[in-house]
């Protein structure tokens, strides 16, 4: 059924749906009604779970490893620094091979402190083995949620779902929330291979000694990179039944493009209607979307833009010393391809900056001058600096 | 697309009437967006929220910079924000306000004591409802009905009747003219 | 009373707190008491958030935010730079809400006081993660409503009784620990005082009322707070290297309904529930010493 | 405007340039002839907006409109009036 | 005076040296070692410094800012789960904008908990704001470290002096330490512009509104990108008055190389020794070796690997679900360049795994035959596996 | 004796302890009080390290290491999971050193506590961070030497007195709180099957011998951990609902001198600073009542 | 060897197949005629690599030699010899 | 470029051993490496730790696999480890026992009872000083004297002496023998 519902209540109510067991979370803006609903759900009895009301994001985290460990189905969500300070055990819940499933509700990173939205968070941990969709919007959201049970279990991978914090958190829109029994169909109670049992007893997180580390490791690298194919087998598993797919990569009139846009989460939507009024002039511009950011699609974005004259990476976060990290990695991407775009990297929106529809036009304009004159003057730039704030220069 | 701003102060319930709003449109077919826009600031403190409607689902993801109409929520904020900043040729601004405001010129003014009506209707002078009922009569951007089953999903069953109240005696009682 | 309230005003208005905020309050009093040879760190949580929106402060103070959870780690820093620089006569001051003490600040907190750190570290006590809209906390009484320990059909409000950090720092050993209210301001600048002169870690707790948290009324701020202590709901004490001493006793304590009444946080309590709280509050005011 | 490193202010107090008075919907209006000057509402005002003296002067640039002053005040000389509605 | 040292003895004489006033730091293999040396000279009253024993990483850091921020200079030292659980300071410290300089050990991340070398965890934290700079010997982390000290109070950076656990921290080798005086000269006390001071109160780490966030972040980005020029004048400066300079990248007899191998720390020297072997035979092979990872050296790294048939990328860590990060900010470094290498990557060594010659040679082997070629088979390799281990491909 | 002991060994030999570990022999008696029906959550530590170097395991019951901070959350979520999954009888532990206890994973533990979660939490407290080489941790008793409290020209050992962390999670209200010796292994025995027993959040703090940590013989972990009980040094006692009880007075206190002269860590004390070490047990002894 | 997903093992109790007996420079030996069969020794084994029994058995197999089974055996029952140097 | 592995138990002081190798070799002009190889095993098991010499210096950094010589702390670790493992042709395994072993063949063999010197030099049974004597007798790799020297710079003077001692005595009692 349809219904009007913020980002945050898209996610409380997947989780429900997903009947998770054990619901570990603490309070961090703009997340936070995510964990209120939920606790609303236990306290009224719609969801039957244990909603453990933990002392800081690393006990959240660590709560959800132990419960996970035990073969409970759980969930958590955090933004921000609440994924920073529990970020050391994200690295662990999938080392674990734990299928925990987490909402992140992108928020910018301190100092200075800042609530709003850019995704620095989300970024800063795509080292640490967890498989990382961005949304686009709320009723993605929630779908995606309960796919990310199914590819968490069947791969026991941990899987983080990320959406902007406030422009999707916090904004109300029509979301489709499917039946409670088509929702069973799909995400089928769970069990863990060889969970935490008297029964049968087994030792989890041992010290993985130099001569088996490695091979643990990249055992972990393989799975991460195999759930590239199993995301896209879900997701088709799933629209299959509720009629709607997401893919790895969304690719939007951009097969003939010559100027693409390459974006993650929310701003793909500001893009869209942009790209029509430039199609409609006639003028060759798409757009990508990427919603799989971890693994990293590089065929298919290979495919989807090695045609483009020019790609313009626009993206709201940074790797402070080097560029943005889905330029990064997606120019990385070319590095063995013959044929190749031109990329330019635009960092925007950060720490609620709103990215207007000028800014991203500004970044088609560069995009579409460097696709014309065959150069890039300057590979990462910033959109939507504010002119009359100077000092941006540090003198040496 | 039309694009409409509220403004209120935080606690008073300008997110919730962009909400009432979205959902009416969304119960008339339309597709609806309503989202805040939070400062640091605390109760009491000035705060804007936002909503699109429109016949097709709606993408744009950027705040509002010209809506086509403007939404007062507290009758005190008139002094201390330009809230007509921004508003478009032919738009609306809808006021709490017991009397015709001065200063504000060129545009349409709908003008309710919303405050009044709340304090009648609820006993608290919380406006949000109240003054869907003026927007709705002024702009016709949907219906009263419309704003009234929204009202009526949202509350729970005591409050939504003393909602919906608010709502019919503001859409009564709202006073539409052109300020020149 | 005025005349032993310094007038210098360390807060500067302008802040963004709620009208009526009982915790501003509180560090309006606190700078007042410590005046100018302080460096505060503070951790994130209402008054962190509504004293300094960039380019702006509040404070008239040095002070620093780093994060939420470790004001105290923060402030032992400060110490020790002061130290090592061989600058006395600054005191460095931790500030933080009950969540960012008695939850996710414990742990520094503890090591602050473990080390025996020269820092005096103040709780403003709301009973409620605040800043990001009324989640509870440790410090968050039986009872109450917050939007995580919401009133449903199978769950009602807080299971669990209030976090006594006092004591827990007192267990550390502490040389000072102290209770106090906005709603006697004599009283908390005398033991904040106290607490300021000690070289070493001291800790000050101030139970300060938060209006939307607590659902109240913007006047309301002060007479709640001091229901608080003249029902037993919160205790006036110090304790000085070991020694506990009640330094206010309720003359004839008020039923707790009192205080509670006045609270929308406590709306949903039915007599039973009052009932067993004001046994909770007997109960605890009798191993106090308040009768 | 010429941003801090690190965003330090250096300016302290400077949330003073910003009146909160712009947040109030009722005003604290002190009856000269009840007021005895004691300062407790000076005391237990949170901004501070409310100055010592007799009568007590209310500063209406920062004064949100709490209405703690006239609670609290031991002789009722203050009440609350709401700010003039447009 | 040269002397035996380990790197980790190394280590604790430069932050002596440099005369460090606070030193906060938790132990954690195989870091520790520094700490204990620092505790010694305090306890000797070698050193007149604080030694705070606090009870994290997450206290150690939170230390560190509020006493770099009081204006003392400040020293810290950590590994792997400890980088990991101070990492939300991390960002804090750089945006706060405090000089504090720290030394990593690198090590594994768990899970499995492993205690040897990778560069898994500083890797972790590459976006930050930190300069990172990588030794390859311990003369290096001793040097490095008063190098960081005048980078990170000239630019107002946190700097952080990474080595490999183990491989460096526990080796003993000749190491030439300074006169005191020497380095005084070198590293004069040093004053924050505004400290926090009762004389002069200052606000720090305020709430960053959206109003000014992304300029404040732009401005901090800026900082860590021109710490390139920096941290090349400091070197240079260094090299005048100890006679050993580093610069920001060395080319090891790379200039006419066809396969060169680029190479992060310890790695370095081992593969110095088979390039000799290799140009003994007229074989174009050479180094490039990356000692500042952050800012990352683009215009040095395209100059020095531009002209090179194949470039091999050997690298301690992986971004899980993507490549190494070395090779992904290296590959897409060359996006806008029109002569560009071939780049393969080779993880190696995680968790203590020795990277020997046989696997460098096999590196090269690879390289070697893509150059040939012209065609890159598989980007990203995996060296050292162990054979006799299997199971490494999730079954799907 | 022997026959009050469980005979099943749930720790199977050929772990890599240190030959003399205390340590290992504590978590022995702990598996044989609680039996098969645990799940334990293990913290970074000796413990951990040296009982599962993959692809082995010394542990016969289900067990976890997640990280060094946080066993005790590990174990709430354990026992949330056991909950929700309708699973009872099982009981969900933490396994901690006095690092991971007192001082990195205090505040983990201070959450379970307070939000009374149905979890046995152990201490081993071999007084220092043995795992890394010997540092010092807030367990460390004052004047030892560590690897970070050298003994130097202006520094002579730890200069703090031992943080008490069971008086702290007493003060948490915890229902069962004790302290035992691996020189007492039935009463170690008896306080483990209690906590275990409480539907609720326990704590039970082992004192427990290191052989490098504190330079001892290896032949003398036994007798070294008792005389820490009957110099006074170490006591054993219970708290059941607040309610203090000792369950070992010591008949005639040995000197302090006894128990620091077997040991390597204490060895450079002088007469004088003995003497002042007798004088804090002392005043300690008598606060729990053993004179 | 097949190495386990998340590093997990299965195998409860495996470490009994490594013999930490190689670690032992002394041996423990028991005096038949001492031995009372009283159990201390196992009670304070960490290995444990001492049964119970009478007399009490060393299982050298594990046995490191740490001596405390001498040291606490009420009977001096047991003496550490050196292990056989080559 | 000559490559040393050193056998020994956890806290015996092998990795002291190899250090002060290298440190000899160092006073002599050369350059020298010493690092250990540490497990998750605690005291008494098994370690090794490895030194490198060479005129020039050494920027290898991978473990030794192929030793010029091997040395042996304790007595007991040959009954458990392949100590010989990987050892150069001509090089030499200097062994801490009473007499010569049995079961090792084809290489050259030094045997000091390093137990029996170090108690009687030191009082304890700590054989890292010890054994270096004996590798230098045995190897000329460093001299006697560079060995003292080091061992004098490493330890505080009381314990220096006492291990020169250690080192001097068993240089002299060390036995070489080649077993075929
Ligand atoms: C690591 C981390 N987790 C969560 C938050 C979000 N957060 C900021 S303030 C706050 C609550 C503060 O509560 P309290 O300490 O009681 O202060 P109050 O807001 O009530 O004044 C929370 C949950 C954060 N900033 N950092
Ligand atoms: C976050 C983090 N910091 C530091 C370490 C390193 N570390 C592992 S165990 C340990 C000490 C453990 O001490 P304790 O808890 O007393 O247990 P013990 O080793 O004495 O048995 C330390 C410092 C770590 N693993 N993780
Ligand atoms: S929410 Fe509560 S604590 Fe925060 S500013 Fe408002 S009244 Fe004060
Ligand atoms: S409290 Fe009342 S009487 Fe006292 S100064 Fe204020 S207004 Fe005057
Ligand atoms: S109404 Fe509130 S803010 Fe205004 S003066 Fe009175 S107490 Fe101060
Ligand atoms: S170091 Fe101490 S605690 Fe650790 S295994 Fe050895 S004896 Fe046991
Ligand atoms: S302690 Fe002694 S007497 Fe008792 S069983 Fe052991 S060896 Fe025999
Ligand atoms: S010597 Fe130690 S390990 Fe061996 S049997 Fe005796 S107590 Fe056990
Ligand atoms: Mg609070
Ligand atoms: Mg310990």
């Amino acid at each position: 059924m349809k219904q009007i519902l913020t980002g945050n209540e898209a996610a409380a109510i997947a989780a429900k749906l997903a009947r998770v067991k054990v619901i570990s979370a603490y309070p961090i803006t703009p997340q936070t009604a995510i964990v209120e609903k939920l606790a609303e759900f236990v306290a009224d009895g719609e969801l039957e779970a244990e909603f453990m009301k933990v002392e800081s994001e690393h006990s959240a985290m660590s709560a959800c490893i132990g419960a996970a460990a035990a073969g409970a189905r759980t969930f958590t969500a955090t933004s921000s620094q609440g994924l920073m300070l529990m970020s050391e055990m994200l690295y662990i819940a999938s080392g674990l091979r734990l299928p925990v499933v987490m909402a992140n509700a992108n928020r910018a990173l301190s100092s200075p402190l800042n609530i709003w939205c850019d995704q620095q968070d989300s970024m800063a941990v795509r080292d640490s083995g967890w498989v990382q969709l961005y949304c686009e919007d709320n009723q993605e959201i929630l779908d995606s949620i309960l796919q990310a049970y199914r590819v968490a279990e069947e791969l026991l991978l941990p899987v983080m779902v990320c959406f902007d914090g406030y422009i999707l958190s916090h904004t109300a829109e029509p979301v489709d929330v499917p039946e409670q029994g088509e929702v069973d169909k799909f995400l089928p109670p769970y069990e863990l291979p060889h969970p935490l049992d008297p029964e049968r007893p087994v030792t989890m997180g041992p010290v993985g000694v130099p001569e088996y580390y490695q091979e643990i490791r990249c055992m972990l690298q393989e799975a991460v990179r195999v759930a590239e194919d199993k995301i896209a087998e879900i997701d088709r598993a799933f629209g299959r039944r509720f009629g709607r797919r997401y893919g790895l990569i969304e690719r939007y009139r951009s097969d003939d493009a010559e100027v693409v846009l390459l974006t993650l989460g929310s701003l793909s939507g500001t893009a869209r209607g942009l790209i029509d009024r430039y199609r409609k002039r006639g003028e060759k511009v798409g757009l990508v979307k990427l919603r799989v950011f971890r693994p990293f699609p590089f065929g298919e974005l290979i495919d989807a833009l090695g045609h483009a004259k020019a790609v313009a990476v626009l993206e709201k976060d940074v790797s402070l010393g080097s560029g943005g990290a889905l330029f990064i990695d997606a120019a990385a991407a070319f590095i063995d391809v013959a044929r190749r775009p031109l990329m330019l990297n635009f960092i925007c929106g950060l720490g609620g900056r709103d990215v207007t529809q000028l800014d991203i036009r500004e970044a088609i304009r560069v995009a579409g001058r460097a696709a014309e004159t065959g150069v890039v003057r300057r590979a990462v730039r910033w959109l939507g600096l504010r002119e009359k704030i100077v000092g941006l220069r540090p003198k040496l | 697309m039309i694009e409409v701003r509220f403004h209120g102060r935080a606690g008073q319930g300008a997110v919730t009437a962009a909400r009432l709003l979205a959902e009416a449109a969304f119960l008339e077919g339309k597709c609806g967006q309503a989202f805040p826009f939070f400062g640091a600031e605390r109760r009491g403190a000035p705060v804007v929220a936002f909503a699109r409607i429109d016949n097709k689902p709606i993408r744009i993801r950027t705040q509002v910079y010209e809506p086509n109409h403007v939404v007062v929520l507290d009758p005190t904020l008139l002094e201390v924000i330009n809230v007509a900043a921004g508003l478009r040729r032919g738009g609306t601004l809808v006021l709490n306000a017991k009397k015709t405001p001065e200063g504000i010129s060129g545009i349409k003014v709908a003008v309710i004591d919303a405050t009044g009506v709340a304090i009648e209707t609820l006993g608290v002078p919380i406006t949000n409802t109240a003054i869907l009922g003026a927007l709705a009569k002024a702009t016709k951007l949907v219906s009263l009905n419309s704003i009234i089953k929204a009202v009526r999903n949202y509350f729970g069953d005591k409050l939504a009747e003393k909602n919906v109240a608010a709502v019919k005696a503001a859409y009564e009682r709202t006073q539409l003219m052109k300020l020149s | 009373m005025t005349e032993q309230i310094p007038k210098e005003e360390l807060l500067a208005p302008g802040h963004r707190a709620c009208a009526g905020c009982g915790c501003v309050l509180a560090i309006r009093h606190v700078l007042k008491a410590l005046g100018k040879n302080v460096i505060i760190a503070c951790a994130t949580g209402c008054m962190e958030v509504v004293t300094t929106p960039y380019p702006e402060t509040s404070w008239r103070v040095p002070w620093i935010h780093a994060a939420f959870e470790n004001a105290a780690a923060v402030a032992s820093g400060v110490a020790a730079a002061l130290k090592a620089m061989g600058k006395g006569g600054i005191k460095a001051v931790a500030i933080a809400g009950d969540g960012g003490t008695a939850d996710i600040g414990l742990q520094a907190l503890s090591g602050t006081v473990e080390r025996g750190d020269n820092v005096l570290f103040i709780c403003y006590d709301n009973e409620a993660y605040q800043n990001t809209g009324i989640q509870r906390s440790g410090a968050t009484p039986f009872g109450a409503w917050t939007t995580t320990t919401p009133i449903g059909r199978v769950k009602r409000g807080e299971d669990r009784p209030k976090k006594d950090v006092p004591r827990i720092i007192a267990a550390h050993g502490a040389p000072y620990v102290a209770t106090a209210s906005i709603a006697y301001p004599l009283d908390l600048i005398k033991k904040l005082r106290k607490a300021a002169a000690v070289e070493g870690p001291t800790y000050v707790h101030v139970h300060a009322s938060c209006v939307p948290g607590w659902r109240i009324d913007t006047s309301k701020s002060i007479e709640v707070a001091k229901l608080a202590v003249l029902t037993g709901a919160w205790m006036l004490y110090e304790i000085e290297n070991g020694e506990f001493r009640l330094t206010f006793k309720p003359p004839k304590r008020r039923p707790i309904a009192e205080y509670l009444k006045l609270q929308g946080r406590f709306r949903h309590l039915t007599d039973g529930e009052i009932a067993e709280i004001q046994r909770m509050v007997d109960e605890q005011c009798k191993r106090f010493g308040i009768e | 405007m010429r941003i801090t490193v690190g965003a330090i202010v250096t300016d302290a107090g400077n949330t003073a340039q910003t009146e909160t008075g712009s947040w109030r919907t009722f005003r604290p209006v002190v009856d000269a002839k009840k007021c005895t000057g004691c300062g407790i509402c000076w005391i237990f005002c949170p901004e501070p907006a409310i100055g010592e003296g007799k009568p007590a002067v209310v500063d209406y640039k920062y004064c949100k409109g709490c209405g703690i002053c006239a609670n609290e005040c031991p002789f009722k000389a203050i009440t609350m009036v709401p700010e003039g509605r447009g």
